[in-house]
């Protein structure tokens, strides 16, 4: 559907393997990918998955077609090893993105350190509760994804811990993973309900979660300004465009931010630095973060950073 | 002079639809004390109402001796389709609810026809509808999510009547008394039920049984339209993997509510008893906790139970009166 | 033995209903119908005796479009009509009640006699909305008038067989029925039915017919005006009441 | 002395199976030239072993007249469980696979022994057991996928013969070898047509019904266990959500192979070809860098194109012989 | 009309092969039978006449356990034994061909005739394998013992409905059979099948039984050597061959 056949063929072709476009984070993942393959006139393959099945299927007849290296999103960072073994066999390296491969050895991996954001969102948290409560106390909840996504768990197992050792007086109440986001505004709107006023703030380990909590409050009548005091607080991760949106609107009240765009960039940039140098400098590389927040949202710091919505956005009309 | 008998009768049948709801609300409303409040009922209601539209589709196919696996398909792809049209202008806007109803009649007449036109058995035409509609649904959005819609196509979701009342709630309430009405009160009830029972009788008695069950197919696509309305407003937005496997939940939900495979039974108070039930071991699982993995559990047990227990009772009576006649007058 | 086959058009003091001409029809074991021709005059009542194992059934089949015919033309009061299906039969008021024929167990008796019919046939005042009272009222008054002991309220598998009969063709006279026709019920059902003379009174005074196809001479004998022998897929032969014999019927049919 | 009608008969019959996964070939290979290569064709058989056990198992309860909706859910329980046994300790390694098996057949019991004891359609017992096991299995693992299996477990699923002939490879041909050979051959298989095709009338020959349609399902869970095993030797890891959705796959494989609703009718040959012209369009949909949701219409349409050809030719023969007999001797 | 009910409980000259004795059961309708008894000796050929419409099929029904009993017992070669279910009472050798009975017609003869049985009735050689040619031969060779014309490879539908009774009969001695109830399949089918003398011969030789069950009184009278008549659920008399009137079975009938 998509195969680019670039102006100037380097006479490289590179897989690219992502899930299905279910959501905006997904795209920019693709399209900094593809975008990064386009300048460097690299020919690219690029399937896309819903399930863990057909992954492993592309995997495999992309490798049959030969190519020089493979940049894969593992819809499952448990169950990839196999086809990655499959491609280390026939010397093709691999690149993993944003989710890590288990049980396998890949040539790079390219993400945010998943750790570093739990442990900052759980910094952040903590310091959004000190402002409302006046000291490291309250009770938050905590949505992630499904454990098929190594992000979401080691976001969360960073989150737990720090909370663990470092907050004792924040209290989790509730931790619930999700698979879809039609089943959170179930879930929010049942918590709203249950534990009404007692519960300060949501972590949402990934910014698909925080878009539909925002529905959901909204829909309750519950989304205040930040300030308010019966305001919900609110931390996102990933800066989806409607969470920017929101913290723009002052609803939400941060979000570990990691950019999408350059993560689908620099996994393409990797692969091809390894293809013209035989080598990378390290396996693990990783792409900063940031928290922003409603203070520094319009900062030349944040402008700097990039926001990834922002851009890809821009990106999208452009192509229109 | 209403017969004493059928009141009998009635009330043992209601008894065993109640009950599964009954016993889970009890067991919950011990366990949870947030349970019973205001707030948590109402949370409830919202949450099965597009499962509940969903399943008043399947029960009329059902009732008329047929399936339906692409409920779920249909309901994501009007959704999806009606969604875009609705975000590309204002227009669009105001058109997407009538479209999506227009689109899911449609629907629902091409699977009629095809079943009755050919004689393929529902479940294989509705198994291949399935396929098509989702696969066009994520084809044409390119699986991503339609957001942004415009006030209008959400009012029917998330809207609430002077501020309190939710409109999808009044949507559901009217949907199903009307449907409960026509059911047991109009000659076209009458008539459906006759074709699931006797298909064959029903011919022999001059009812227009290919056309009464085509008419089921788009009863139940507008309905599943309207599912699909109610869900993109609650969400904010319309996924075409939307109400994935509802078809399944829709049919176990008509099943416990008293519909049999073999056509002829169910009523929508029974379908709606049994999709409260599913909502309630939801509710439960979110107020205690409970992984979503023990509810699909619970689920497939209570389905089994409601069965055996119906069809021991069935056969129990059978041995009464099991004669020669029994498979000659039928 | 040479069969009898005088068929005439039409006696005098009675107006032809219904014709069937030159009908022809075919099974997978062999010919059903072949060329068979008979008429029916108002307010008779006309037996067609057919020997068991003829497939005597056919021909209610084909009166009522469950089989097509490969040739043949039907005439419904003079004026050739197209084989119809099941519902246009009983719109032109032709009713068919065979061994398949049932009502609904799990609906009442009122409600299986004014609701399920062919939608053109519904009462008026039940097209949409079912009033049970009303059709219970209707379906009281007619039970009455018809002579029939039954409790509309009652479902039809609290009765015996020879009473659902009854109340299938009591039905058919609700829709207005020029012509029932009572297929191979068996002897003793065709007796439980034929014993309501209210029932058979009432259908000649509204200038309706009746087709009675068995294979008991004697039942025929009794209660027809007219007697039809069928074999081989035609009518070989044809008697008035005052012609009948037992043996000269036994001849004609074997 | 054979039938020269018959012959006729069979190779109508099978060219019009023969004909969707061919054209669907001869259009991939001129499409791309990767379809042809070994490496490719090789990666296909792999690819379709799993679902074409499943589907094997389907086409048996299929042609014995029923339903079974638990298939994707049995694969995934028995292989979660197993594997879960597996990684436990060395001796659990070697215990996985017979644990399997037999926890397949076990499954497989419960399932025939539920219809047939209490008379309940098996659509809904296997409704019924599709979310109870699926729930098992993701209520065990906590819905986390079981890693790192040893090497003995994986064996069938992962391991070549010489280092060339997949494993899993051979499985698949014995099975289905030794299942036509059953089904064609031996007195078992005339039982299961037989029941499927007129089950009243094999009560009245004297044919156990009810323990031939038990063991059908035995067979079945057998055969899910397998696919389950393969699956998860070939991922290297055991996943609750595995297969998911495969109970259409593998039921619309067998019905593009030939089997009918009703029962009676379908072979294993069919069937293969079914999987075969699924896992074509799979392929093809990665080969030529198609969205898999082209692959889902296209499968909707060539199931009910296969249908509507084949009732298109039945409704013709019936015309040709429609009379009274026809629905009297049957 | 005082029936005539002389039950004898065996002759001189031929063996007891089954008993009924004493048995009643229940429908819908009233009473199916109400103590009904009778006995069967080995190489005979037994008619039980009933009216129609009079529950007849009970009897075989019962006795393959279609049905089961509320009262009595049932004895086989003076044997008491449970009242079993169909496979069971062909593994006792009681065969039941009704007019529910039917071959499967997506299997040719030879695959009907010698497969389609109760596991323990299945030739030795085709437990497991099925030897098609074998099977065929075996069948071809039965067919010509019995004298009936029919190709092993054909299918069912290819032949009539009285023909394809012939194959069950012939299906039940393959099998062994001590006892065959041929149970109201219509006068002109058991007609055809009675016509294959060679077929009856094969079965007075083996020492076996039939029950013909049927309304039709001639047909009983030329073939029966005893005949029951059966009314309101009981054997409401017995005749021998030399006894048989027309008029008296009549009698006994109605
Ligand atoms: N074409 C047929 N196929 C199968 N069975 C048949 C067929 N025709 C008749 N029979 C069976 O033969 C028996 C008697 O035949 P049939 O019903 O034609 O006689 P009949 O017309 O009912 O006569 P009677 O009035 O004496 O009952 C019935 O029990 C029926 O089941
Ligand atoms: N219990 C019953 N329920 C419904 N229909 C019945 C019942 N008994 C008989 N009939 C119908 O009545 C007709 C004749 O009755 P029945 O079959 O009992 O007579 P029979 O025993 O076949 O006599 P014959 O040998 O003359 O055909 C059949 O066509 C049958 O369909
Ligand atoms: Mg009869
Ligand atoms: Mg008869």
């Amino acid at each position: 559907r998509r195969q680019k056949d670039t102006e100037e063929v380097s006479g490289i072709t590179i897989g690219l393997l992502v899930s299905t476009p279910s959501n905006d984070f997904m795209r920019a993942l693709q399209d900094g990918a593809e975008a990064a393959a386009r300048e460097h006139g690299a020919q690219l393959y690029v399937e896309t998955a819903y399930n863990l099945e057909i992954q492993l299927s592309q995997v495999r007849s992309v490798l049959a077609r030969g190519v020089d290296a493979l940049v894969i999103w593992p819809y499952d960072g448990d169950a990839v090893a196999s086809v990655i073994e499959e491609a280390n066999e026939q010397n093709v390296p691999v690149f993993t993105f944003d989710v890590k491969a288990k049980g396998c050895d890949v040539t790079g991996q390219i993400s945010t350190d998943n750790h570093m954001i739990g442990e900052t969102a759980a910094h952040t948290m903590a310091g959004f509760l000190y402002q409302k409560n006046g000291a490291y106390q309250g009770k938050i909840a905590l949505l992630s994804g499904p454990f098929r996504m190594t992000s979401h768990q080691d976001r969360v197992e960073a989150f737990m811990q720090v909370m663990e050792t470092e907050y004792p007086e924040i209290q989790i109440l509730v931790q619930k993973r999700m698979e879809g986001s039609e089943k959170v505004i179930d879930v929010v709107s049942t918590w709203a309900g249950m534990y009404g006023g007692q519960l300060d703030g949501i972590y949402c380990a990934s910014d698909y979660l925080t878009a539909s909590v925002l529905t959901a409050l909204r829909q309750k009548n519950q989304l205040f300004p930040v300030g308010d005091p019966d305001h919900l607080i609110l931390l996102g991760t990933d800066a989806f465009p409607a969470v920017v949106e929101a913290i723009r609107e002052n609803l939400v009240d941060g979000v570990v931010a990691q950019n999408a765009v350059q993560i689908g960039r620099e996994a393409m940039e990797a692969a091809w630095e390894y293809l013209e140098e035989g080598q990378l400098p390290e396996k693990q590389r990783y792409i900063p973060l940031m928290v922003i927040t409603t203070e520094n949202i319009d900062s030349e710091e944040v402008k700097e950073f990039g926001i990834w919505s922002d851009e890809y956005r821009k990106e999208a009309k452009d192509g229109e | 002079m209403v017969n004493r008998k059928e009141i009998r009768r009635k009330s043992r049948r209601y008894s065993c639809l109640v009950l599964p709801p009954l016993v889970i609300a009890l067991i919950l409303s011990f366990m949870s004390e947030y349970f019973l409040t205001p707030v948590n009922l109402g949370n409830l209601l919202l949450q099965m109402t597009s499962t509940a539209i969903a399943a008043m589709g399947i029960t009329f196919i059902m009732i008329a001796g047929e399936y339906d696996l692409s409920c779920a398909a249909v309901l994501a792809f009007t959704a999806v389709l009606s969604a875009s049209l609705a975000v590309r202008s204002p227009f669009g806007a105001v058109l997407g609810i009538p479209f999506a109803l227009a689109l899911g009649a449609g629907i629902g007449f091409l699977n009629g026809w095809l079943i009755s036109k050919f004689s393929i058995p529902s479940l294989v035409v509705t198994l291949a509808a399935m396929k098509i509609w989702r696969g066009v649904a994520l084809w044409l959005t390119g699986g991503r999510t339609v957001s942004g819609l415009p006030e209008v196509y959400c009012f029917p979701g998330c809207a609430r009547l002077f501020g309190v009342v939710p409109v999808s709630l009044i949507i559901l309430a009217v949907l199903y008394i009307a449907g409960q009405l026509m059911l047991s009160r109009t000659r076209y009830g009458y008539e459906i039920y006759a074709v699931g029972r006797d298909a064959e009788a029903a011919t022999l008695s001059g009812l227009g049984v290919k056309k009464i069950r085509r008419n089921v197919y788009i009863v139940g696509g507008i309905l599943y339209a309207i599912a699909g309305l109610l869900m993109a407003g609650r969400v904010g937005a319309a996924l075409p993997a939307a109400a994935d496997s509802m078809e399944f939940t829709a049919m176990s939900a008509a099943i416990i509510g008293g519909c049999a495979l073999g056509g002829g039974r169910g009523s929508l108070v029974g379908t709606f008893l049994g999709v409260l039930t599913m909502s309630l071991l939801d509710n439960g699982a979110d107020l205690l906790q409970l992984s979503y993995y023990w509810i699909s559990i619970v689920q497939g047990v209570i389905i089994l139970a409601a069965l055996v227990i119906k069809t021991q009772g069935v056969q129990k009576r059978q041995k009464q009166t099991e004669s020669l006649h029994s498979d000659r007058v039928k | 033995m040479p069969a009898k086959t005088y068929i005439e058009t039409s006696s005098e003091k009675m107006k032809e209903i219904l014709r069937m001409f030159g009908i022809s029809c075919r099974g997978t074991g062999g010919m059903l119908l072949d060329r068979l021709s008979f008429t029916l005059g108002s307010g008779e009542i006309l037996g067609i005796l057919g020997s068991p194992s003829e497939e005597r059934r056919a021909i209610g089949r084909v009166l009522t479009g469950q089989i097509q015919p490969e040739d043949g033309t039907l005439y419904i009061h003079e004026q050739p009509e197209a084989f119809p299906d099941v519902r246009t039969a009983q719109e032109k008021r032709i009713f068919h009640i065979s061994p398949d024929s049932r009502l609904m167990n799990h609906m009442d008796l009122a409600e299986n006699l004014c609701l399920i019919r062919p939608s053109s046939l519904v009462p008026h005042s039940e097209r949409v909305w079912v009033k049970r009272k009303n059709i219970h009222l209707l379906c009281e008054e007619y039970l009455e008038e018809c002579g029939v002991e039954a409790d509309p309220y009652a479902y039809p598998d609290e009765y015996s067989r020879g009473e659902q009969y009854t109340f299938l063709v009591m039905k058919a006279m609700m829709c207005g029925a020029e012509t029932v026709v009572l297929d191979s019920i068996g002897q003793p059902f065709l007796h439980a039915v034929m014993e309501h003379r209210d029932l058979i009174e009432h259908m000649r005074k509204a200038e309706g017919a009746m087709i009675l196809i068995d294979s008991h001479i004697e039942e025929l004998m009794y209660r027809c005006d007219r007697i039809y022998t069928f074999r081989e897929g035609r009518m070989s032969g044809s008697l008035f009441r005052d012609e009948y014999s037992r043996s000269l019927l036994m001849e004609m049919m074997l």
